[in-house]
């Protein structure tokens, strides 16, 4: 059961990196939302800028050479970058959480996961080391860990790669979070334990009528799990829809090249379309639309603005001058 | 000397997963950094005192008139005279050349030395590594002045060579464990098994894909480490084992001197130019290390 | 635990062989009469030398000498120097010299270097970081000597804050001006070796996940990056005390402080390969011992080189 | 020995290994009392000296001492501590030089001065109360003249009838076994107090060798045991241990009430060991010691360190540079004469200190001494040009032997060889060793170039000079010089009775030697000594700089 209610609202954030060369813009100007019970996906590639914007709004991002240079991030209405620090981190690691890609190294090597989902506990409830560490084996036992209660003193080291994530979402849903964002949470993983991991966060976000925002350079995740998809482009927000609207009928280019390098029946035994070109360096971000030199429908025009991100359809926004409206796609 | 070598190697240890840099685009980063370029010059300066003192000083070293001993400066001899009366500015540039040599000469040769043995260790387990390391272990267990002193009190004659080859003997081991540890990292990296699937010789890899992959860390550590060399070399001539007349360096220099207190530029001098080469050594050490790190290169 | 106690012993034992055969070979080696070099410049009837000779077993061949040497140490009876010092006596009274140097001296180091440190490590970047690379840069560069001289001359002979040389004031008294000197020369080390670590820490994923769960940065820093970033500079300290029963040869002649580092320089200076030997033999064992205890101590902070 | 400052080791060596001599009694006495003796004073400082006002603290630079047994003791630090404890049989008067009895009662010789009878005071005692008698001495000496034992002093008694008996020869690098017989058969106790020596040949300046302290006498439990005494020494002078002494420890001496003779002013002494000369003289600027040698670095600027509070020894002795006479290269006389007159003494002197360029083989103190004795000691880097051309040049560099154990043993290589090169154009180079190594090659004739060496008298004689450097079969003739013309005339002088005579003839052996010149003579050179405000050193022209004989102010 969903309420549907807004949990975050990122409105406009816009963040840079003070570097010896000058300022870099990582993240210019996204907005994006996540309902109760929803899972957004923030689908880009590396350096789009879809963990900086995640970990920027949360204050872990280091700051500097990090700076956030406007936008909001509303938690049920409180701006939590207009915060206190102190304030801040009532919400965040309690009522929202992370879970972050490399287990191995997200986890600190000389604590046992034990201590360390307990620390969420006694932290954030006050709660005495004994309690904290018996809800910590709960914990463990809810995302299926076997033996949960013998694992907590084990190290990080001692578990496999996807039992680890296992332990990265126990520590994450330990206080019952409103908003989990899972950073590329199955990346490291292989296919069956990835999909292993996809169903427990399904299947946790649905008995807790959760937010999820799953940040992920992986269509085929996307189209597993997500509600709605947020797509990235070196920096910017270059397409926002419903994931069935998106991978059935993309509008920008971007998406569209996405869409049409994901392996598929359909495709077998033919040699697998891919974009051409690679991803600006945000030193040298092209002029106008980022994606201008790799897309195959550029003109001229593209090189002189920005494109505003603009709605093409109900629910569907797309940052394309060639295509201001859903119908000209077709065109195009 | 191996206070330095031992933080050296476990901060640059820290650079033993890091992406290494094109030379061009090391060169352009640490061109950018003033101090760099400061230190670059003065060490530069030192380097050409090195090679030809005479542009430095007209005055002949080892002209000296004992009358004048240790009587401070006066016009033409901006130093002062040494004991033996000779002019301390000339003994002072000349005394550059030793004192670069040695820390030249030992820091390079315990690069070549650490990183040979460090590559073989690193990337040959088994006999190779036990025996590398084994023979480590063994100079690392006797204490490094002992042997120094006992060496070079056996030399029938103390060159530089033979002070460098000693440095030698006792520095490798440092370096090497630095270097077998980072060959560890890499040596399972897929350009590593990509060139050895496709069965190019072991020395050609370790030349051309482990050595370039690895030897960073060892880099800076050398670096870092060069400027120790001559504050060695002055408590060699402290301990009676430095190097003989008629050589002339900034360690005996000061080594001499430091006994006379009255006459503080004997020991002033030399003390400047040998610190002021550390320095600039290892903020070049230190640019280096911070341009290869690659937590700033984001 | 035991096990690799026992096997990092075994190991140790061939390693000992050719470390005191080696120094014992290299002392041989040293041009030069032993017993003339006791004598100074004067002539000593030839039956007094070669009673001493045969006390000393120096008319034995090399290996004899050195296997009567390695039987002395074994068994505990290590007999005088050819100056006619009772070792045993000698080590009694040099090692508690050569200990409270070295442990004050370090813990003089540690004490900076870890303050010095974890501080410019944590506000990286501030007035205090800056200097303090700077501060490390000169003292890294100023050599041992000036500084020993220096200092006993300032705070010895003119400011008499200290003794100037000697043991007679006792622990902490005479010991204070050469710790200092040593610690604060060594300080820079450990400070720039901290700072480096603890850098290197907080740019670590884990410190991320500690701050997405909300942690203070107090918490986050004595919990989750320190323990971390400890690990490295344990292992440095571990080296360091490791290397201490060698002795600060030059610290301790300047100082005058009766240490292993004198009696290792003194022995050395008169061809007695015997406590050269044994002094090695000695260094040898502390530097095991303690690189074995600094090991078995990693393994308890750092779960993932546990020894089993 | 009177050349080596007792204060230190390293000291010692700085111009180039004095050469000390065992039996030199007066040399050892005139050196070491110049250490000896001071006073301490009542500031010191509370770091040890004894209570009370009269007490001194003496800083000896060098290791500390490992025992106090005289007998087996032939260096300053050893002698200096016995000179406190022990008494000697003999000594010298400070004020006229003459020779006045302590122990002895007399010291008499036979027509021939072969044979000694020494009687004894009555009443002196050891510090463990039994009466001091000959056969303490006699007992004493066999003891020492036993080569088993191995004691330093062993050699002194070489000039002893039966000596030979009991150190056989061995063969080289064999363990001297225990004789059957174990006394000299030159050595009689006649009564309690009355024992004879016998020495092999006559010998008329053996009465002043008896002054040595290396000949003091050991009671019987520590003959028995040596060993079990090392630090606790039982000996017949005016100090005693004050307290228990062990390894390392600074030595406490108090005064000892059964003394009976003349004893100094002080009532205790504490002998602190320093080795590193330049840390000893800091303690004293520090105040932590009231008597210090003036270490070789030191010596440009003592007296602004300590106005008022410094002395100086009477120099006695010589320094010279060694030629090696085995090395062809060194054989031309015309040769050596070049090399002594391209030395510059006066700037040499100037930078050893405390110096004057010497004109003479022996020391200028010594009857007989003349201040022109040597033509080529004069610096002319002309005429020594010339000499070098006439010679023939010199092939190869010339090698500079020096100490590494002395602080200024480079430096003052150094500038003799920058005179050597400037002024006769040849190449020099330099070759650091420690000493007794540089002795042992000398010895050896395998050294190569110059080396420095000093020597001072064992008892005030030109012949102590000339016997033991330039007789074919001298002692100390480490240059291997030889020529019969010298022994020779040397050999007249020593047959000669009337003394001025004799030294005349010496004088023609001088003369010899300097024509040939297988030493050049440098520099002579005096001691200086720190001492604090509260003490005033005894200084004699004859005996040196005594800190034991200090008197307090």
């Amino acid at each position: 059961m969903t309420t549907g209610e807004v949990l975050l609202k990122v409105e406009n954030l816009s963040v840079e990196f003070d570097t010896p060369r000058g300022a870099v813009r990582a993240v210019d100007g996204v907005s994006w939302q996540v309902r109760a019970g929803e899972t957004l996906a923030i689908l880009g590639e590396s350096g789009s800028g879809k963990s900086v914007s995640t970990q920027a709004l949360t204050g872990i991002l280091e700051m500097p050479p990090g700076r956030i240079v406007s936008g909001t991030a509303e938690y049920r209405g409180a701006d939590l970058i207009a915060m206190t620090t102190k304030e801040r981190r009532r919400i965040v690691g309690d009522r929202i959480t992370m879970v972050f890609q490399d287990s191995l190294s997200a986890l600190n090597p000389v604590q046992s996961v034990g201590t360390q989902i307990a620390e969420c506990y006694r932290v954030h409830r006050g709660m005495s080391k004994r309690d904290a560490l018996k809800r910590a084996a709960e914990m463990l036992d809810q995302v299926r860990i076997p033996a949960a209660a013998k694992r907590a003193r084990d190290y990080p080291h001692e578990f496999s790669g996807g039992m680890r994530q296992r332990v990265m979402l126990a520590m994450a849903l330990a206080l019952d979070p409103d908003v989990l964002i899972a950073d590329e949470p199955t990346t490291a993983l292989d296919v069956t334990v990835q999909a292993q991991i996809l169903e427990l966060i399904a299947e946790l976000q649905a008995e807790r009528d959760m937010g999820v925002v799953l940040i992920t350079h992986d269509l085929g995740v996307v189209s597993d799990v997500a509600d709605n998809v947020v797509v990235m482009y070196a920096g910017h927000v270059v397409e926002r829809a419903s994931t069935a609207a998106a991978l059935d009928r993309p509008v920008h280019p971007y998406t569209e090249g996405l869409l049409g390098s994901m392996p598929s029946a359909d495709l077998k035994g033919q040699e697998l379309p891919t974009i051409p070109g690679t991803p600006p360096s945000l030193r040298a971000i092209p002029s106008g639309c980022a994606f201008r030199p790799r897309c195959p429908i550029a003109i001229g025009d593209c090189a002189h603005d920005v494109p505003p991100l603009l709605t093409v359809a109900p629910g569907r926004d797309a940052a394309c001058i060639r295509r201001t409206t859903l119908l000209e796609r077709e065109a195009g | 000397m191996s206070d330095v070598q031992a933080v050296v190697s476990a901060e640059a240890q820290e650079l033993g997963d890091g992406r290494t840099l094109s030379n061009r685009e090391l060169l352009r980063a640490l061109l950018r950094k003033p101090q760099f370029v400061l230190c670059s010059l003065l060490l530069l300066v030192f380097f050409a005192m090195a090679a030809v003192p005479k542009v430095f000083t007209s005055a002949d070293p080892r002209f000296c008139e004992l009358s004048k001993s240790r009587h401070s400066r006066e016009p033409g001899h901006p130093f002062g005279f040494d004991i033996q009366g000779c002019d301390y500015f000339a003994n002072v540039v000349y005394g550059a050349r030793p004192s670069v040599l040695v820390s030249i000469c030992a820091s390079f040769g315990v690069f070549i030395l650490a990183g040979t043995f460090g590559l073989l260790a690193g990337y040959f387990p088994g006999f190779v590594d036990a025996l590398i390391s084994r023979t480590a272990d063994v100079l690392f267990a006797v204490p490094g002045l002992v042997v120094l002193i006992v060496i070079l009190n056996s030399v029938p004659n103390r060159s530089i060579w033979i002070i460098v080859g000693v440095i030698l003997l006792i520095g490798w081991p440092g370096g090497m464990r630095l270097m077998r540890s980072t060959v560890f990292s890499v040596r399972n990296r897929e350009y590593v098994l990509a060139a050895r699937s496709i069965g190019v010789p072991p020395l050609r890899i370790l030349r051309k894909h482990v050595f370039p992959n690895a030897m960073a860390p060892l880099l800076a550590m050398t670096t870092l480490g060069i400027g120790g060399m001559v504050g060695l070399e002055a408590a060699l001539t402290f301990l009676g084992v430095g190097l003989q007349p008629p050589s002339i360096s900034w360690g005996s220099q000061f080594g001499v001197a430091a006994s006379y207190r009255d006459t503080p530029h004997l020991f002033l001098w030399p003390a400047l130019f040998i610190s002021t080469m550390t320095i600039s050594f290892m903020i070049i050490g230190d640019s280096i290390r911070d341009a290869l790190d690659p937590k700033l290169l984001r | 635990m035991i096990r690799f106690v026992l096997r990092r012993l075994l190991a140790a034992i061939p390693i000992g062989v050719i470390v005191t055969l080696g120094v014992f070979a290299l002392v041989f080696a040293m041009p030069g009469d032993p017993l003339r070099e006791l004598a100074g410049d004067k002539p000593i009837p030839a039956a007094v030398l070669a009673a001493k000779r045969a006390q000393f077993h120096l008319d034995e061949p090399f290996l004899v000498q050195y296997l009567l040497s390695m039987k002395d140490i074994l068994t505990g009876n290590f007999g005088t120097t050819f100056a006619g010092a009772d070792i045993a006596d000698q080590l009694r009274l040099r090692i508690p010299v050569t200990l409270k140097l070295t442990l004050l001296a370090n813990a003089v180091q540690w004490t900076l270097g870890l303050i010095f440190g974890i501080y410019a490590g944590f506000k990286r970047n501030g007035l205090i970081d800056r200097s303090l690379l700077l501060v490390t840069l000169v003292l890294l560069a100023v050599p041992g000597l000036v500084a020993y001289f220096a200092a006993q001359f300032v705070f010895g002979v003119q400011l008499k804050w200290f003794p100037v040389s000697g043991v007679l004031e006792g622990f902490p008294n005479s010991y204070l001006l050469p710790a200092l000197v040593i610690g604060v020369l060594g300080f820079a080390g450990l400070a720039r070796l901290m700072r480096t670590s603890i850098v290197e820490t907080v740019n670590a994923d884990f410190v991320k996940t500690a701050r997405a769960k909300g942690l203070g940065e107090q918490r986050v820093l004595w919990r989750h990056i320190l323990p971390n970033a400890l690990l490295p500079v344990v292992t440095f300290i571990g080296l360091d005390l490791a290397g201490m029963f060698g002795g600060a040869i030059i610290t301790e002649s300047i100082f005058n402080l009766p240490g292993l580092g004198q009696f290792m320089f003194q022995a050395i200076k008169l061809k007695e390969g015997g406590v050269v030997v044994l002094l090695s033999t000695l260094a040898f064992l502390s530097f095991i011992v303690i690189n074995l205890l600094v090991d078995l101590l990693y393994g308890i902070l750092d779960p993932r080189v546990r020894h089993v | 020995m009177a050349l080596d400052p007792p204060a230190e080791r390293r000291f010692a060596e700085e111009v180039g290994p004095t050469v000390r001599r065992l039996t030199g009694v007066v040399g050892v006495a005139l050196g070491l009392s110049l250490v000896l003796a001071s006073c301490g004073d009542g500031k010191s400082s509370g770091s040890g000296s004894g209570d009370g006002a009269r007490s001194t603290v003496i800083a000896i630079a060098a290791e500390p001492l490992e025992y106090i047994n005289p007998l087996n003791e032939n260096g300053s630090p050893g002698i200096q501590v016995a000179m406190a404890m022990f008494a000697p049989l003999v000594t010298t008067d400070p004020n006229t030089g003459k020779l006045l009895n302590v122990m002895a009662d007399s010291v008499t010789p036979d027509k021939n001065s072969q044979t000694w009878t020494i009687k004894l005071k009555p009443g002196n005692t050891f510090q463990n109360g039994q009466p001091l008698t000959a056969k303490d001495y006699v007992d004493s000496w066999n003891l020492t003249a036993q080569g088993s034992t191995a004691w330093k002093n062993n050699g002194f008694f070489s000039k002893i009838e039966g000596y030979d008996a009991l150190n056989p020869e061995t063969p080289d690098g064999a363990t001297p076994k225990p004789t059957a017989v174990k006394a000299l058969s030159g050595l009689k106790q006649v009564d309690d107090l009355t024992f004879t020596v016998k020495l092999k040949v006559p010998f008329s300046q053996f009465g002043l060798t008896l002054q040595y302290f290396g000949l003091a006498p050991l009671p019987e439990e520590v003959r028995k045991d040596p060993d079990a005494y090392k630090r606790k020494p039982i000996g017949n002078g005016p100090y005693k241990l004050a307290a228990d002494w062990n390894a390392g420890d600074d030595i406490k001496l108090a005064k000892w009430d059964g003394y009976k003779q003349t004893a100094p002013d002080a009532d205790a002494i504490t002998f602190r060991f320093i080795p590193n000369a330049d840390t000893a003289y800091n303690e004293f600027q520090a105040g932590t010691v009231d008597f210090v040698g003036v270490p070789s670095t030191k010596i440009k600027s003592f007296k602004d360190d300590a106005p008022d509070q410094w002395v100086t020894s009477v120099s006695s002795g010589a320094n010279y540079l060694t030629l090696p006479a085995w090395d062809e290269r060194f054989k031309n006389p015309k040769l050596r004469h070049a090399f002594s007159m391209a030395i510059d003494r006066k700037a040499y002197a100037d930078l050893v200190g405390l110096a004057e360029p010497a004109k003479a083989l022996v020391a200028p103190d010594m009857v007989g001494y003349r201040a022109d004795a040597c033509k080529y000691c004069d610096f002319d880097a002309a005429k020594a040009k010339q000499l070098l051309a006439e010679a023939g040049g010199f092939s190869g560099p010339v090698n500079i032997n020096y100490s590494t154990t002395s602080a200024t043993g480079q430096i003052f290589a150094e500038a003799l060889g920058n005179m050597i090169r400037q002024n006769l154009g040849l190449e020099v180079k330099y070759t650091g060793k420690q000493g007794s190594e540089i002795t042992e090659l000398a010895d050896t004739r395998k050294l190569d170039g110059l080396r420095f060496s000093g020597w001072g008298h064992d008892y005030p004689s030109i012949e102590d000079y000339l016997t033991p450097m330039f007789k074919s079969t001298g002692d100390a003739n480490f240059s291997g010089y030889s020529n019969p013309k010298l022994d020779q005339v040397l050999a007249q002088g020593d047959a000669q009775p009337d003394p001025d005579a004799a030294i005349k003839l010496y004088q023609q052996a001088e003369d010899i030697a300097l024509e040939d010149m297988p030493l050049i003579p440098l520099i002579t050179k005096s001691d200086a000594f720190l001492h604090s405000a509260k003490i005033e050193p005894r200084v004699s022209k004859y005996v040196g700089v005594s800190a034991l004989w200090a008197t307090f102010k």
